[in-house]
């Protein structure tokens, strides 16, 4: 097991500017120990990956950040989470407004059971985006459009959602996402389902978030992550083995693990 | 050989048939089951069914058919002297049925033999007394013919039962034999029995149909008894409901229909909103101790007996609403009014929606409510926007169960409407509605071939086509939103 | 089958159901079974024809009607007994701690009927307490709970008192000049009853009519005498055209207000179901139905002419064309 | 134009989180709003549940206590067995009204030993504290016992009805004063009986055995032969319309193609629920009983007229069910080589689980309460007579629980009122008691996909 | 638009030895187009690609060969696809039998709500091909192990599958494939949520499977369909494009449209 091995050193990998902060973060799942005391932080106007093999606890984390795990009756939350210092955990704070700032995409596109209109739609609306249905339509447009996925739905925007394909399901969820504008977007392998080209343009769009919000995106693939990212941290079984800057990951990285695991070593 | 031990035979047989059905299928399969078409089990299903059903349908058909042959030839041998005056043949032959019965009594209780019987002669012993002594009672003294008819019936019926036993017990054995010689590994045992399955779930949806034509049935023939007593366009079209016992009565469907209409909506409008809330709030808010409680306590509710609450309408609520609401606005002073027997009946009706629609929106997948969460929704946002519209079909059909059970009401209405027929805007008028009128009308105490009695019939007929045209509506708006929304 | 099946009114049923209780304690028989469900279901289910699955007997609140006797003879059911098991006294009665009251069938024609002639004419009615219709009567709101039109009651009610009124108070005149002379048309007229809410249909049984009065204290609730006599702790009962309703005024034909009960027997039934006959002997003996039996303890108006109908029982004699 | 069309106004929005802004706290204000609602709906629910309960329990807990007379009864072969042979013939010659004397003669006794002073009490006043159905228990102990004619035997006789009322509060002496049927000597008589130890209130066994009495004897009615009918009229009902109604909806949901025929099965489904229940009553007599010629007032015809009741909302609601799996489980099915029919019953079923045990609930519990169809089958009669064990009880007459309630709201002796609330206290239990099992059943099934 | 440009050579590219074979298919989803004219043999113990934009059709014409389409009431086909010269649409044809030849696994994992060991046995245990249950058990690890998720589940065989990670879905989905011994498994993007490593061992199950069976995998990745295919077919707008061995699509494509794709111009 690894966890023996594990030195204090593989969790402070901290640093400035900080848009979230996990401090101690434990999660479980029953009595499962799915995330270990992890550490990090997530810097703004950043593109942040977490990479690691399959089952390592990267989507358990990732829904930590906007508290998506709530939903989950048996999953319990240890430790503390900043956003802009604040603790997103705090009994104060209301998980609604802390997931209108938190957006994000799951790793299994879930489109409502309404037209792709409506889908995209349906985040604006709710957050009073937009002033009338000129507004709307603009706004349903450009996330759309953002998300690549535009050009195959234009004409059939009152269809079912859920009767798009694989891939395209993908991206009408990140459309969905982008459309309420959040100020931290957490995707989730959001390119799994693409080909190329259209995992060029999500990219694209990912690196044009950047410039306003933080991104953080799990990502199975080291070339997306060596390409889009500029923090990459790597997980292992529940542990944040290494976190840094994404060049030195992939070039150097200080931890064994995480260099067999990129060579190709363990899975 | 009874006809119970002849299932049992049977069933017996089809067990057996199971097993050696498998049995034979698995060493066809020379120990690898991936020769077969189908799992050794449905083998055992397809000798175990080929075994019974033909069987037993045989079986049926002789039941059903024996009875009739042999009444028909015992009761050539009744003559009309013994029929009592004014009595029908069938009660006679319902006497020979009993006595040829009591006959097998009398043989199991005093070990008379069959030639004893045959020597009995009603004209000397008293074979009603006999007949008594064994618990068998008969109405009149035995008389000679109809004690010889009591023995043709009795010996026709053992030989014809002899015959049922050895054809249905033949045809078992005979199918049982075939069906396993015809193992091989490429039958496709799957699928005979699937079809069966299949044809018993289509018989089963058929009953629908049935029911619905027994209905129409039972009703056509009185309705239109009903209408060559009543003109049709005065029951339509008449604003006015007031039998006579003595003929000229007024028979106006209107207000009733209205009445209906009117406490049905009532009703719904209270409990379409308290149980679509009750069912949100169990199913998205409340703890699992509430739920676990609540759902089933107000289940409870649909149980309750309807006289239950017709005496709350009767004795809580409408003196309630009269005292405080009719009487202060000058809306009226009756104690039964539309309102009451509405909010009563809506609380009668709230577990309809309310459980049905629970078990539909627990039923939405989670990924919907995450998708929902994700974007910075509210609970009740993704509830209002996300889950209703996902479980709408759902919940409309509970919406409609509950509108069904409105107009069918009798006793609520009752009690709490009262049984004044009347067209009236204001909710606090009693009123009464077509189904109280068809149970009032048709166990009252008018003649039965009086348009006052009948009316009940067209009444009914009258509510199950409009009832039925507004499902068809239903259906096709159903339909419409489905196809915008799926 | 091995019990007598009785069906029909619910007014005859708790009469027929203590005789069948004594019945079934005093004879081997099992006990018969009482259905009710109205006097009407009960006649046609006599004459859906003979044999096992149709009932015996049918009791019933009032005569037999002609169509119900073709019926019967359609299908073979050609003998049918008519049994006038005693009277059933229709009371006036109020809640027990409000005013009395004294009233004759001209008062309920004024107060109820929609239609009532003042001075010759007629006028709607505006009468809104029983001083306005006399003043002899307390001064409180009419509020009357009638039997619905589907109880036999409603047609003794209409009859002795309404259209009795009608004649009484005049308005019956008013309404043969209004009609042309047709009586029919005119008796009609009479009947109609006001729809303002101050007469109340009862489809239901007489503990609704009572719940009703115990809810509103001033309403008057028609009711059947034996259901008075076992609530006399709640109601008090009014006199009719000054007669107090009792076994007693009732039988000699003092009080107005009352209607015979019956019960109808299938002849051809009576040597087929064991106990039938007894079951019909023993409803009409004397220690069941003559007066001092447990039927008229329990209200039951016992029939002045019972021994002529235990001899016609024990004759079966089967009842004539209806006159 | 919105904050994210341009990429000026979308500059991040550095709001705290703990503090809520304005458009979070209005929709925080309307999602309080809405959970307070639905709070409030639950609470209306459970209240009128609460009240309707209370009421039915204040009314009708007392019908499971009763007063019974604890007398010594001399068996006066003078009375009962004038011949002296004892000839069991002649013995039942002597009906139950002859055995009133022996009753007089027994209470005048009681009182006498008891110190109580009855002088106030005519003898016919005195045996009618004593329930009329004493004569029947002492005639059948009588023909059961005729070497004990002569002998004195004690009985626990049944205390009339007012007298009963009286110990429960229902009667009161004022009451008394006016009703014709008990005076208040008679209760003060009970009084001093009850004090003397000869009457006495005990567990009302006998209301859930005993068969329906007459409007004269309210103290003796009971629930026995309802009690067995509701019994056998629910095991038809359960056995037929749960599986017919499931295997209906399995077809029509997962089967049917979609023509105009099986929208005729669909439309019609719905129709029948909206079927006044009277009117299932017409088609029972038309067809069960005129048709089939299955006997008048027999379970079996109940009960297959309220299975075709229940069945529409049985199969509404298991369609309803059935479509809310996703579609996801049956191509997972599917897709390992299952066969529609297979994967119906293995996957689909057990996740529409729920929804199919709440129809068989609320259809059950409507079968359970439903008096009208019954009326014209013959159900909603006077049966004293206890249908035998099934399956040839199924076609002996025999009377519901709702029917008796419904009965007993009807008769006039106020002490039947309290006889119908104990009877409808009985019909929860029983409804409680099939839920409970449904209700296990539905808790294993649930579970979020 | 393409159509008019797609000359007829295009979809005569069959070969011998074919397993399946598809002749002349269309598919419709209600009044949309989705597969045009599609003609494609699918040889026995070799492993084929579809490649193509995202919601070009490859899951929708995947669908056919197993007849999956039928469960989507819009959807309607055309054309003969044959399955060892039989045709799979012919009337006589058990849909059942065929899908337990032709097994599945979809793009979005669907496991089933019940164990994970359940999910896995349920295939062999209405196939019957386990005589008792320590057979099905070894069915059971064995169908695990191939495809890389016993390691992580062996000790928690009773938990419900759908608690698993996306990846380890994804993964259960092909165990339960590969348990039933199909003899054509259809793989609707199986890696697209698997680590490198995780991604390596099923690539390695699908040649080990390409032995005995025949695979068909559709695929986003390039690399990975030159990995492991020895045939590709490039799908676009619902046309076939291209089909031949696929050492000759990826360096030499007849067709300018496939050639774009591959070098990553259109999408
Ligand atoms: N159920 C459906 N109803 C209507 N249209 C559908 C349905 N499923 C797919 N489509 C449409 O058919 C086309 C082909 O879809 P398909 O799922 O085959 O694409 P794909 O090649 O698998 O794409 P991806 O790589 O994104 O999974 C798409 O345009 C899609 O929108
Ligand atoms: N709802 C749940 N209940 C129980 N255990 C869970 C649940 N969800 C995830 N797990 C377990 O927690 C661990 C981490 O899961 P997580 O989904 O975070 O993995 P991941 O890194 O996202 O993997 P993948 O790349 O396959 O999506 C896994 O072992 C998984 O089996
Ligand atoms: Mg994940
Ligand atoms: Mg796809
Ligand atoms: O039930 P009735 O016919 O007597 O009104």
């Amino acid at each position: 097991m690894y966890d023996a091995l594990a030195p204090n050193s593989e969790q402070d990998v901290t640093q400035n500017s900080a848009k979230i902060t996990a401090r101690n973060c434990q999660v479980y799942y029953g009595e499962t120990h799915a995330i270990k005391d992890v550490n990090v932080d997530i810097a703004s106007n950043t593109v942040t990956a977490f990479i690691g093999p399959s089952g390592c606890g990267k989507s358990t984390f990732l829904r930590c950040l906007n508290r998506m795990n709530d939903t989950i009756d048996i999953c319990r939350v240890e430790g503390d989470i900043l956003l802009d210092g604040e603790n997103i955990y705090d009994a104060k704070v209301d998980p609604v407004q802390l997931r209108a700032k938190v957006g994000m995409v799951f790793q299994k596109p879930n489109p409502f059971p309404k037209s792709i209109y409506d889908n995209v739609a349906y985040g604006p609306k709710i957050h009073g985006l937009a002033r009338n249905k000129a507004e709307l339509d603009e706004i349903v447009e450009t996330a759309l459009k953002r998300a690549a996925l535009w050009g195959e739905v234009k004409d059939r925007l009152l269809a079912p959602g859920t009767g798009l394909s694989g891939g395209q399901q993908q991206r009408l969820c990140i459309a969905r996402a982008i459309a309420t504008a959040p100020e931290v977007l957490l995707m989730d392998e959001p390119c799994s389902a693409l080909d190329p080209i259209a995992t060029a343009q999500v990219e694209e769009l990912i690196d044009e978030l950047r410039r306003d919000y933080s991104v953080v995106i799990v990502t199975h693939s080291m070339q997306q992550a060596a390409r889009v990212s500029q923090k990459t941290a790597f997980f292992h079984l529940g542990n944040l083995v290494e976190f840094g800057d994404t060049s030195q990951i992939f070039t150097k990285p200080s931890d064994p693990r995480t260099e067999s695991y990129i060579t190709g070593r363990i899975g | 050989m009874s006809s119970f031990s002849i299932i049992m035979i049977v069933l017996g047989l089809g067990g057996l048939g199971f097993f050696l059905g498998r049995s034979r299928a698995l060493s066809m399969s020379d120990t690898n089951h991936q020769k077969l078409h189908s799992l050794p089990g449905y083998y055992g299903q397809i000798v175990a069914l080929y075994t019974i059903v033909p069987a037993l349908l045989i079986l049926m058909t002789w039941l059903f058919v024996q009875p009739i042959l042999i009444e028909t030839r015992v009761s050539g041998m009744i003559p009309d002297s013994v029929i009592p005056e004014g009595g029908a043949k069938s009660l006679v032959l319902a006497d020979v049925r009993r006595i040829s019965g009591g006959l097998d009594a009398l043989i199991a209780a005093s070990g008379l033999s069959e030639d004893e019987l045959a020597q009995l002669n009603a004209d000397q012993t008293d074979i009603r007394k006999q007949l008594a002594e064994v618990g068998v009672a008969i109405g009149t003294d035995v008389q000679g013919p109809v004690f010889e008819a009591a023995k043709t019936f009795r010996a026709t019926e053992n030989v014809g039962r002899f015959w049922m036993s050895g054809v249905t017990l033949a045809m078992a054995v005979l199918l049982f034999v075939v069906t396993l010689l015809r193992i091989t590994p490429d039958l496709r045992a799957r699928n005979t029995s699937e079809t069966f399955v299949l044809s018993l779930l289509i018989g089963a949806s058929l009953v629908a149909i049935l029911t619905t034509v027994g209905i129409v049935g039972s009703l056509l023939f009185e309705t239109l008894n009903f209408f060559k007593m009543y003109p049709a366009k005065d029951f339509f079209f008449s604003t006015v409901w007031n039998p006579q016992f003595r003929g000229g009565s007024d028979l106006g469907i209107l207000p009733l229909l209205w009445g209906t209409l009117y406490v049905s909506l009532l009703a719904l409008l209270v409990a379409v909103p308290t149980g679509l809330m009750i069912a949100i709030y169990l199913a998205e808010y409340a703890g699992k101790g509430l739920r676990s409680f609540a759902k089933p306590a107000i289940e409870v509710l649909a149980g309750i007996p309807t006289i239950v609450y017709g005496l709350f309408a009767l004795i809580t609520v409408g003196p309630f609403l009269r005292d405080y609401i009719a009487s202060p606005l000058g809306l009226g002073s009756s104690s039964s009014s539309v309102l009451t027997a509405g909010l009563v009946m809506g609380i009668m009706l709230i577990p309809f929606v309310s459980s049905l629609s629970d078990d539909i929106i627990n039923a939405v997948p989670q990924a919907m409510r995450d998708g929902s969460y994700g974007l910075g929704a509210t609970k009740s946002e993704t509830i209002k926007q996300v889950i209703l519209p996902a479980a709408l079909p759902g919940v409309v059909g509970a919406v409609l169960l509950a509108a069904s059970r409105a107009i069918g009401e009798t006793m609520i209405v009752v009690m709490g409407a009262g049984a004044a027929a009347k067209l009236g805007l204001n909710p606090f008028e009693a009123m009464t509605t077509v189904t109280v009128k068809i149970v009032s009308q048709l166990t009252g105490d008018t003649e039965f071939a009086s348009p006052e009695t009948l009316v009940a019939f067209a009444l009914g007929l009258t509510l199950f086509v409009i009832t039925l045209g507004l499902n068809v509506i239903a259906l096709h708006v159903v339909r419409k939103y489905r196809e915008q929304y799926e | 089958r091995d019990n007598v099946q009785v069906a029909g009114s619910s007014t005859v049923l708790p009469y027929a159901a203590i005789v069948a209780e004594a019945f079934g304690e005093n004879f081997e028989f099992p006990t018969p079974v009482v259905e009710s469900g109205g006097s009407g279901a009960g006649r046609k289910k006599l004459c859906e024809g003979v044999g096992e699955n149709t009932i015996d007997i049918a009791n019933s609140s009032s005569k037999i009607k002609q169509s119900d006797i073709d019926l019967c003879a359609s299908n073979g059911v050609t003998e049918i007994m008519e049994v006038r098991i005693g009277y059933d006294g229709i009371v006036f009665a109020s809640e027990i701690n409000g005013p009395s009251y004294a009233f004759t069938p001209a008062d309920w024609h004024s107060a109820l009927a929609a239609e009532v002639a003042k001075d010759g004419a007629l006028a709607a009615n505006g009468n809104a307490t029983w001083a306005d219709v006399n003043a002899e009567l307390p001064s409180e709101e009419i509020l009357a709970f009638i039997p619905g039109t589907k109880h036999g009651t409603r047609e003794v009610f209409d009859e002795k008192v309404i259209v009795a009124g009608c004649e009484a108070n005049g308005t019956f005149d008013a309404h043969m000049a209004a009609n042309g002379g047709d009586k029919k048309a005119a008796e009609k007229a009479c009947m109609q009853l006001r729809t303002d809410g101050k007469s109340i249909d009862i489809d239901g049984d007489y503990t609704e009519t009572l719940a009703r009065v115990d809810a509103n204290k001033n309403g008057i609730g028609v009711f059947g005498l034996s259901f008075y006599q076992n609530n006399t702790d709640k109601l008090q009962v009014a006199t009719m055209g000054g007669v107090s309703p009792s076994v007693e005024t009732i039988s000699t034909g003092e009080y107005p207000v009352s209607r015979p009960l019956y019960f109808y027997v299938k002849n051809a039934h009576l040597d087929v179901i064991p106990g039938m006959q007894e079951y019909v002997e023993f409803f009409v003996s004397d220690e069941i139905a003559g007066p001092d039996g447990p039927l008229a303890a329990y209200g039951l108006v016992s029939d002045p002419e019972l021994a002529k109908t235990q001899e016609m029982v024990a004759n079966r004699v089967p009842m004539g064309p209806l006159n | 134009m919105s904050d994210i069309t341009s990429s000026s106004a979308s500059a991040p929005r550095r709001s705290s989180l703990l503090v809520q802004d304005e458009r979070t706290k209005r929709r925080n204000a309307s999602e309080a709003r809405f959970r307070f609602v639905g709070l409030i709906a639950v609470a209306i629910g459970v209240l009128a549940l609460v009240g309707l309960l209370t009421s039915i329990l204040a009314n009708g807990l007392s019908s499971f206590q009763q007063t019974y007379a604890e007398v010594e009864v001399y068996l006066d072969p003078a009375k009962l067995d004038k011949s002296g042979d004892r000839n069991l013939e002649k013995i039942a010659k002597v009906s139950t009204f002859g055995y009133a004397p022996l009753i007089q003669v027994a209470m005048e006794t009681a009182s006498a030993k008891a110190g109580v002073d009855v002088s106030a009490l005519s003898s016919k006043d005195l045996v009618a504290m004593i329930s009329k159905e004493a004569p029947a228990t002492l005639r059948n102990y009588v023909l059961a016992n005729p070497e004990m004619i002569g002998e004195t035997v004690t009985f626990s006789l049944l205390v009339n009805g007012r007298i009963d009322g009286y110990f429960k509060g229902r009667v009161t002496m004022a009451s008394a004063a006016l009703d014709r049927n008990i005076s208040p000597e008679q209760l003060q008589a009970a009084d001093d009986l009850r004090a003397a130890g000869v009457l006495d209130k005990t567990f009302n066994w006998a209301f859930f055995t005993a068969p329906d009495a007459s409007d004269t004897r309210p103290e003796a009615a009971g629930l026995g032969v309802a009690i067995l009918g509701s019994i056998y009229m629910m095991l038809i009902v359960l056995c037929l319309s749960l599986p017919l109604g499931v295997a209906a909806s399995i077809y029509l949901e997962e089967f049917a193609p979609q023509n105009r025929f099986t929208d005729l099965i669909e439309v019609n489904i719905s129709n029948l629920a909206a079927v006044p229940s009277i009117v299932f009553g017409i088609l029972g007599l038309a067809i069960f009983i005129n048709v089939v010629g299955l006997p008048q007032s027999a379970p079996i015809v109940g009960g297959l007229v309220l299975t075709l009741m229940t069945l529409p909302t049985i199969i509404i609601a298991t369609r309803a069910a059935l479509k809310s799996v996703p579609p996801s489980i049956r191509d997972a099915a599917l897709g390992v080589g299952a066969s529609k029919m297979q994967a119906i019953f293995h996957h689909v079923l057990p996740l529409a689980m729920p929804g199919i045990l709440t129809g068989a609930i609320i259809g059950l519990a409507q079968a359970l309460g439903e008096t009208a169809p019954l009326l014209l089958i013959g159900m909603v009669a006077f049966v004293r007579e206890y249908p035998a064990g099934p399956p040839e009880g199924l076609f002996d007459p025999a009377a519901a629980l709702p029917v008796q309630v419904y009965n007993w709201t009807q008769r006039g002796d106020p002490a039947f009122v309290e006889r119908a609330s104990g009877a409808i206290i009985v019909l929860l239990v029983f409804l409680i008691l099939m839920n409970t099992v449904a209700i296990l059943l539905r808790r294993k099934f649930e579970r979020r996909w």
